[in-house]
């Protein structure tokens, strides 16, 4: 576990995920969280100051409370739909995606591309796999239908130049191939991690670094990738967690089932 | 993959529909007598999701009786497939995510099964295998939809999947097929001797793979009267002429959860995850033999689970109605 | 009003509809039943002899129980709803049909044609008609889909050649039409009516007599309908009702608001 | 039938959605307020069904505040779409059954507008036009089905209905055109400020409707608070984000009915059907001004239609719980 540092306040990578996320968010939108630091990103963003914010989980579950303490094991049991505004069948909050009442789908990866394209599914040839993890689970729709926000660690062997396998797809072959391949709407918004905020290029729709890290360098972030990063005009330097963002995470997660 | 016979024809589906006891007669029966319902061979759905609504004492049903050569689907799959494929009922799992569940990491047994070609795992999206649900419940051969387009999960699928462009608007879309499982197993909060049941809570897909299957079984936390029922109509979920046997088994999710009466046994689940990570089949194996083959009835096995277990479990469901 | 006799008991034309169709249904299934002599004869069933039978409505219901003196004034009221075992939507009630849990259509017709071909849209030509009517309601859905019974009136305005317009497909132009137009499954059944029961021949699909009403001729149906009819090789008398039908009937519908 | 924008391209859908306001927020307002939420030229499709939660006092308010040029759709029309045709609101109405009801006879007011070809009445198979909205809901263009083949029905359609074999079976199906409409009405037992609302008994096509509009008001017979709300999310049948303006109004489908709380006022309905049997345009008119024009607010309307009517009507509508 990779401790982070900053003006005396330590935090782990995961927690550093969920701050910047959170960060991301704005009052009133509707976010679809998966779960991990999706889920514990978008209720920090509640407490902090979305109020009205409005979480979505795939189980079927529209606008609950997250019980401090009681963090659900994924997005599909009971303790997801503690105080919730609905609860609904699965493949009706996934139409509320492809209907387009949801702003911003929140997931996090397993290996990303320089299109934005992520993969659950297969390590290795699919047909030979060295890994078969356990797939797309909503990724695929989610990926497909809105814009997303990917919170994952930074590491060169998750950053690649071209997935195993298109579990979830991004911008697919960069341009206008997304729109081309039957997917007008949506597509990958933002990557957060722990060394870096991305973008992808408006024209190209390759991965473009937006920000750094409290105390992270281009390099840093360059040496961890696979492949070749474009770097925003104003690359800025995002400011660490505060104190009250680490103390509500703390709160809301006090096992550090997700954030250790 | 195939499309011989991937969507069943109308008429045969209508057919096979008629053929059907539909009255409005009792079918309560044992865990037994339901697994007889089931044959080698058939596409049983399984209700709920993930950690959810399991219909665990029917798969442990199931597994005892060593049913062979199921295809089994699920929206979201999980430990109890894990257990269908080490049991040899099952070589053929039909889902969106495949895992015990993320705080357990990848599940070695489906890896294992799955990596060494014992077994397939045939991935959907998750809303994919909804709507292929839903239109199996709705009497069409497919359904249009906007996802899978472009990625590894549908071009993989080939046949499977369909896209044709819009005669309205031009658009491209993917098409569904429709999925009527021979056999769906759910498991709800209440329901009647004639199986008119009602869930609280998520519902998942349930009432879709209710109303698509060809036969189902329904497990129930409790029978209660056709006459209760008929007091809150607006609250019935799964209508009795679906159902083909009713089950009454308590705790019958076990070691998953209930939505309002219990919540997963998740030392049990680190129990199975341990278990299973050093030797993912000597494991499933040992795990089988001592929870599956060895219990005498239900109440032996929950016994076997311990009652701390179940009494922790219960206390920790009902928190939804009365915290 | 047509009063009818038979025995010393007094009997009114819808009253015999409601009796003679009752008779077809069989106890165990599955009956779509529209509003008036539909509803009131598969509750007569059910009082009668079919306990078990299952009655659907359109307005969204799953096996009520009527209430005697109660009768809604539709099928989607919540009257309807009394005691029922389920309530769902509209749109899913009527997919029940589509996915095939139904075992006969149940409906009313306003004019209907040798190849049992409903219109309840237009009287006269559909661009200029003389009458505009209420249109097809769930008829055109329910004829599409499942095997039907009609209950009408026998008069000669009514049974038409050829209707005016098709609202709800019976055997459309004959022997394998229907089939060829899209619809596989199901079709006009039986007619119920004051003066016969019919059927359609299984080859040609022409309107065919299988059984006359108490004191009728064949003549007399024969004078009543605008195309030649085809009689069965058999054609039958039936029973008169009885009167403990007659008095189920009258404790159902006590105002005669669909049996005067 | 022309299929220019019959079906809302996906773009424009995914653009009006995201333009909508969908946080969680207050959104409660008088009838009045509530009708500028309606353009001259929208399509506004009115939730229940005949004579069931009828929409009625936001209609009522639609033609007191003199809308223009509305197309109507609906499941089943019955009077309200008759005023609104002799209102001169709506010369357009989409459904798939229009008059008063069966123990009225024809419609006088409709057979005078349609025959005379001062409006249009669309007609579509009942489940086709639950089809339509519910492919809106789903946010695809059109929804595949197995009616209206071989009828005059889809034939006067045109190119409103189009027709594919089915690439997985061979099948011919008709597709149904999606049916997002701009505004929908829609009558409730009980919301919250935020519109989250919950509907007792029977549904119609109430829940697609609000998933597929563009824009949707709620009437209500009383405001709940959200903690309410959220003891019973499973209740819940249409969530907050879809709507757009909640107006709490008691009685607001008179003379129509609500599950549970009012019956229909069937004497009213025989005046009406009295009034509008010699002269459908004369006895409209004299409809509108006395019980639309004439009254203050909706109270003086309820006033007119009488204090014994009302306890009528009540004490039947809740029979459904106690009898």
């Amino acid at each position: 576990m990779t401790k982070h540092q900053s003006g005396g306040t330590t935090y782990t990578a995961s927690e550093l995920l969920c701050v910047m996320a959170a960060r991301l968010l704005k009052d009133g939108q509707t976010v679809f969280a998966g779960i991990g630091v999706p889920l514990l990103a978008a209720t920090l963003a509640q407490h902090q100051f979305a109020p009205h914010l409005t979480i979505l989980f795939e189980g079927g579950t529209i606008g609950p409370r997250i019980v401090p303490g009681e963090l659900p094991p994924s997005t599909n049991e009971q303790r997801c739909t503690r105080y919730a505004n609905m609860v609904l069948p699965i493949t009706d909050v996934l139409l509320l995606l492809q209907r387009g009442y949801v702003d911003i789908g929140f997931m996090g990866g397993a290996q990303i591309d320089r299109f934005g394209n992520l993969n659950s599914s297969f390590i290795g040839d699919a047909d030979n796999p060295k890994t078969r993890l356990p797939g797309t689970g909503g990724g695929n729709d989610i990926s497909s239908l809105t814009n997303m926000i990917v919170a994952m660690k930074h590491e060169k062997r998750r950053f690649v130049p071209d997935v195993d396998f298109i579990t979830s797809p991004g911008w697919i072959r960069g341009r206008r191939s997304r729109a081309e391949a039957g997917l007008p709407e949506g597509g990958l918004w933002r990557v957060v991690t722990d060394l870096a905020l991305m973008g992808f290029d408006e024209e190209t729709r390759e991965m473009k670094v937006l920000a750094l890290q409290h105390g992270v360098t281009r390099e840093q972030v360059q040496d961890n990738t696979g492949f070749k990063l474009l770097f925003d005009r104003k690359v800025e330097t995002v400011e660490p967690p505060r104190k009250e963002e680490l103390a509500t995470l703390r709160r809301l997660d006090p096992d550090r089932r997700f954030t250790a | 993959m195939s499309t011989q016979s991937l969507v069943t024809p109308y008429r045969k589906l209508r057919e096979d529909t008629l053929a059907r006891d539909r009255g409005l007669r009792e079918k309560v029966m044992s865990l037994e007598e339901a697994a007889k319902l089931v044959s080698d061979g058939d596409h049983v759905a399984l209700g709920g999701c993930h950690l959810s609504r399991t219909p665990y004492a029917m798969i442990w049903a199931l597994i005892r009786a060593r049913k062979q050569n199921l295809t089994v689907s699920r929206s979201i799959a999980s430990s109890e497939s894990d257990l269908l494929l080490a049991s040899g009922v099952s070589r053929h799992v039909v889902t969106s995510w495949f895992s015990q569940g993320l705080i357990w990491g990848v599940s070695k047994v489906m890896r294992h099964y799955t990596e060494n070609k014992l077994a397939v795992f045939e991935e959907w999206s998750h809303m994919s295998m909804g709507l292929r649900y839903r239109a199996g419940a709705m009497g069409i051969p497919f359904m249009p939809s906007r996802t899978m387009l472009g990625s590894g999960v549908g071009e993989r699928l080939g046949d499977g999947l369909k896209t044709m462009t819009c005669p309205f608007t031009g658009e491209e879309l993917a098409l569904l097929p429709a999925l009527n499982p021979d056999v769906a197993l759910i498991h709800v909060q209440r329901c009647d001797a004639y199986g008119n049941a009602q869930l609280d809570g998520l519902q998942f897909m349930d009432l879709d793979i209710a109303m698509a299957a060809k036969r189902v079984i329904l497990t129930t936390e409790r029978i209660i009267s056709n006459e209760q029922i008929r007091r809150t109509p607006d609250q019935t979920r799964i209508p009795f002429f679906t159902v083909d046997a009713v089950v009454e088994v308590q705790i019958g999710c076990a070691p998953h959860e209930c939505y309002g009466v219990y919540e997963p046994f998740f030392s049990h689940l680190d129990e199975y995850a341990h278990m299973t990570t050093e030797d993912a089949v000597k494991g499933a194996q040992d795990y089988l033999a001592r929870y599956y083959y060895e219990p005498k009835s239900w109440a032996d096995y929950l016994s076997k689970l311990g009652m701390d277990a179940v009494l922790d479990a219960c206390r920790r469901g009902r928190s939804v109605h009365n915290d």
